[in-house]
């Protein structure tokens, strides 16, 4: 159980895996302008992120391990993937259209999210036991929508600060990344 | 042929085939009926999201109008290509709409309006008015800080060197986000044909008024005495013009003491 | 969505994916070979040059791999000999085997000199020791000293079991690791001698 | 000829990738604390990018609307292999250092995003043409950024020491953080640049 919480910890805030392993920054900066668009974002990424890596793991030691072509991995990854994400969105507008219209706008961005297909290949490259790839994929995708979060409160009051002209939008919010990320690098000492 | 091709041609198709398989199947099962036209009225829309229409965004303005609860002319932002546009679609007649622009109701410059002190605070007139009612004396008058300029989705709006907004008339879609943005909704939506108005929002007497601004309205009633079609009222210390009485003859301008009454043909 | 769509879809999106699968199959087996070379070249050979000297071919290059017996599973274990020759003369021929070290299987590359069938020299390549104790014990000397220059028949056990290997203080678990990876590697040796010279 | 000319050079500075409009960030940010790294991923990308342009261009006809996105991917992923599988087996230093980022590829916003957005609806040759000004607009901006932050950062360029040995190294810049801030410093410059030479179109004309 120990490193269980050793791995949560590493995952959430020692090597964050968006200011720190980088995965998943295409969205990081765009969805991040407004509060509730990066609500929305962080809730889709933890479910999808979860769901999708350990279908991932099990489509690993199953097919890919046993018939030994391990090297198709990216392929029959990110098929998994683009599917899972279209079948979601499929259940996700009859069961739940709410739900459907509060995420919905961001689940097919989420298929070229780099966060879920990068921790679904770290799973495998750390050859992690399914619990534990299980436990990673959680904790990964709450520091994401921590980072997430952070950055959409601080990018918030861009609006009423002095932002000089030219720096507005993307500039700014990736010197904002960098300096949060400076925030979260301080904390590399502790996992392993 | 090697294991290897087998495996991977096997491995992959199956794949396909599962998902290929899974989301036809979920298509079929999970099918939500979705009226196509909302697409096509979609399209249509600006897609600016401004929300003018009093909906989420085009998408829920266009469910709207295809279920028949939002008349066509509903997008204010459109103009009348877009109405056509949708009322085609719709197969609709759609009524032609007069085009609504925003006027600034307020004429208190930093030289004619008088500041209760100096605020260095977040340039945010919805921040501005939390520090004891904001700088200026007048508690009706525009802070100047800029908030319906950054608001504004179409940025029809600009800050005047004298610290009142400007609208620009031509991009002006007459939305109405810096109408509900602004704290003391100075900029209001009137229709392009109206020919006067008094340019001030405060319901001060006028002995106030005049102490502190000397280009509000006093609330003296001359431009109400002068107007042959009776088409002005006093309303709690402030003049105002109804827009279908006004024929525009301008007696009422030479009148007022203040200049607060104009003509907004400018 | 008519029945027609369906089908349509289903067959589009998995004759992609087999031809795709089919086509990256191909590639696979066209670089296998290079892959292979690579990954021992990068990962082998800094072991090989150590426990092989003044030899004149590249002995990556020049390997056959041969089958040592069955796993548990049933799929057959197979180990990669390399020959190092001079003057194209045989004179030492190297492969790795295992042993189970405190952190789990013990990887030692040893080489046999030939013809004299004495053992040259060993050198750890993998294993999950804890660094600060077995890790120093993989890469300390005195350790790998006492098997060099012992023929292939030598008892490698411990002295404690009658071998002629005294443990390393302190890291005895590790040292059992690496005396029964090479006494394992002498039994592949003698084992399967005629393919590995044939 | 004369459209192919211009698919090709909007990819190298009206609409160079990461900087103009902000795709491929990731691979952008972490593989170019090194020159020969991000030159490596470039080639990569600019593979990928052409391979899957012009596939999906060819087989535009034939793909069903609803199942458009996943044909794409099966393609690039595709091409990110055969990428990985011939680094693997010739470049194999420049393999172990790029590491998890060579999979990465087939999630760049940049791949799927000319494949959706362009590709889909333009002849093969139109495609390959963007495709390969993406590419290579896509590697240059890698290479600039990877320079800046390898000689500021380590003194070093492509390996070769480049500042005098006393320079200690502004080793900030390698690290993640120093990573963001110095794409946004650079987004900013280019914002200033191409406002500059707006300004200067706008007075001229």
């Amino acid at each position: 159980m120990e490193d269980y919480f050793m791995l949560i910890i590493s995952a959430i805030f020692v090597n964050n895996i968006l200011l720190i392993k980088f995965l998943g920054n295409c969205p990081f900066i765009g969805v991040s302008s407004s509060m509730d668009s990066a609500k929305g974002m962080a809730a889709a990424c933890i479910f999808v992120n979860v769901l999708a890596s350990s279908m991932c793991w099990v489509f690993q030691k199953f097919v890919l391990e046993p018939l030994s072509i391990e090297y198709i991995q990216t392929l029959a990854f990110i098929l998994i993937i683009a599917g899972l994400v279209q079948l979601v969105e499929i259940i996700l507008q009859k069961v739940a259209p709410p739900l459907y219209r509060a995420l919905g706008i961001y689940l097919p961005l989420i298929t070229t999210n780099c966060m879920i297909f990068g921790v679904a290949v770290l799973n495998i490259r750390q050859d992690y036991t399914f619990m534990q790839a299980f436990v990673y994929s959680i904790a990964t995708a709450v520091g994401f929508s921590m980072a997430l979060i952070l950055l959409a409160g601080i990018r918030e009051r861009f609006i009423v600060g002095k932002i000089p002209k030219l720096m507005d939008g993307f500039p700014i919010g990736l010197i904002t990344a960098g300096m949060m990320g400076l925030s979260f690098y301080g904390l590399v000492g502790i996992g392993k | 042929m090697d294991p290897i091709v087998i495996n991977s041609i096997l491995a992959m198709g199956g794949l396909g085939l599962g998902l290929g398989a899974a989301l036809s199947v979920a298509a079929k099962v999970f099918y939500v009926y979705v009226d196509p036209k909302i697409g096509e009225v979609a399209d249509c829309l600006p897609g600016a999201n401004c929300g003018g229409c009093g909906y989420a965004g085009c998408s829920d303005c266009a469910a709207a109008m295809v279920a028949g609860e939002a008349a066509p002319n509903a997008c204010k932002a459109g103009g009348d290509s877009i109405i056509q546009a949708v009322a085609a679609v719709l197969g609709v007649s759609a009524g032609a709409a007069e085009r609504e622009i925003a006027k600034i109701f307020c004429r208190g410059t930093h030289t004619s309006a008088e500041r209760k002190f100096l605020y260095k605070g977040i340039q945010d007139c919805r921040a501005a008015t939390l520090v004891a009612g904001g700088d200026k004396t007048c508690t009706y008058g525009c802070l100047g800080l800029g908030t319906c300029v950054t608001n504004c989705p179409f940025d029809a709006l600009s800050m005047g060197e004298n610290g009142l907004p400007v609208v620009n008339e031509k991009f002006c879609t007459g939305c109405g986000t810096c109408a509900s943005v602004c704290p003391r909704s100075i900029p209001k939506i009137v229709k392009e044909s109206q020919q006067t108005a008094a340019l001030c929002c405060s319901h001060d007497v006028g002995k106030i008024v005049k102490a502190i601004c000397d280009a509000g309205c006093l609330g003296c009633g001359l431009c109400k005495k002068a107007c042959p079609e009776k088409a002005i009222e006093i309303d709690k210390f402030l003049s105002v013009v109804d827009p279908e009485k006004c024929v525009g003859c301008g007696d009422c301008y030479e009148k007022c003491p203040t200049g607060a009454i104009q003509s907004l043909l400018a | 969505m008519t029945v027609r769509d369906i089908i349509n879809m289903i067959v589009v999106l998995t004759v992609v994916s087999l031809v795709c699968g089919g086509g990256l199959a191909m590639v696979k087996m066209a670089t296998a070979e290079q892959v292979e070379y690579q990954k021992i070249k990068n990962v082998k050979e800094p072991a090989l040059k150590k426990i092989l000297s003044d030899y004149d071919n590249d002995p990556v290059s020049d390997r056959k791999t041969i089958i040592t017996g069955k796993d548990s599973k049933g799929k057959d274990i197979k180990t990669t000999i390399f020959y190092a020759k001079k003057g194209g003369k045989l004179i030492a021929v190297a492969f790795e085997a295992y042993g189970s070290g405190y952190g789990g299987p013990i990887g030692v590359v040893m080489s046999i000199n030939q013809p004299d069938e004495v053992l040259g020299a060993i050198a750890a390549t993998t294993n999950s020791e804890t660094p600060s104790v077995g890790g120093i014990v993989m890469a300390s000397s005195e350790l790998r000293d006492q098997y060099a220059g012992k023929p292939v028949d030598a008892n490698f056990g411990l002295n404690s079991a009658g071998g002629i290997i005294n443990a390393i203080s302190g890291a005895t678990m590790s040292s059992i690791g690496v005396s029964t990876a090479v006494k394992n590697g002498m039994e592949i040796y003698k084992k399967y001698k005629s393919d590995i010279l044939g | 000829m004369a459209s192919i000319v211009k698919e090709f050079t909007k990819g190298l500075w009206e609409e160079v990738p990461p900087f103009r409009f902000v795709l491929g960030l990731c691979s952008v940010l972490a593989v170019t604390t090194s020159m020969s790294s991000a030159i490596g991923l470039g080639g990569g990308v600019i593979f990928v990018t052409v391979m899957s342009n012009v596939l999906v261009s060819a087989l535009r006809k034939v793909i069903p609307d609803k199942v458009r996105i996943a044909v794409f991917i099966v393609i690039i992923a595709t091409a990110v292999i055969i990428v990985e599988l011939t680094m693997q087996a010739y470049f194999y230093g420049l393999y172990e250092v790029l590491g998890i980022w060579i999979p990465l590829i087939v999630v760049n916003c940049l791949v799927l995003g000319r494949a959706e957005a362009f590709a889909r609806k333009q002849s093969v040759i139109l495609s390959l043409a963007d495709g390969l000004g993406m590419g290579i607009g896509f590697t240059l901006s890698l290479a600039v950024v990877a320079s800046i932050r390898e000689i500021i950062g380590a003194g070093t360029w492509f390996g070769i020491q480049v500042m005098p040995a006393i320079y200690p190294g502004f080793t900030y810049l390698l690290k993640p953080p120093g990573a963001f801030v110095c794409l946004g410093i650079m987004l900013g410059l280019m914002n200033v640049v191409s406002a500059r030479l707006d300004a200067k179109k706008k007075a001229a004309a």
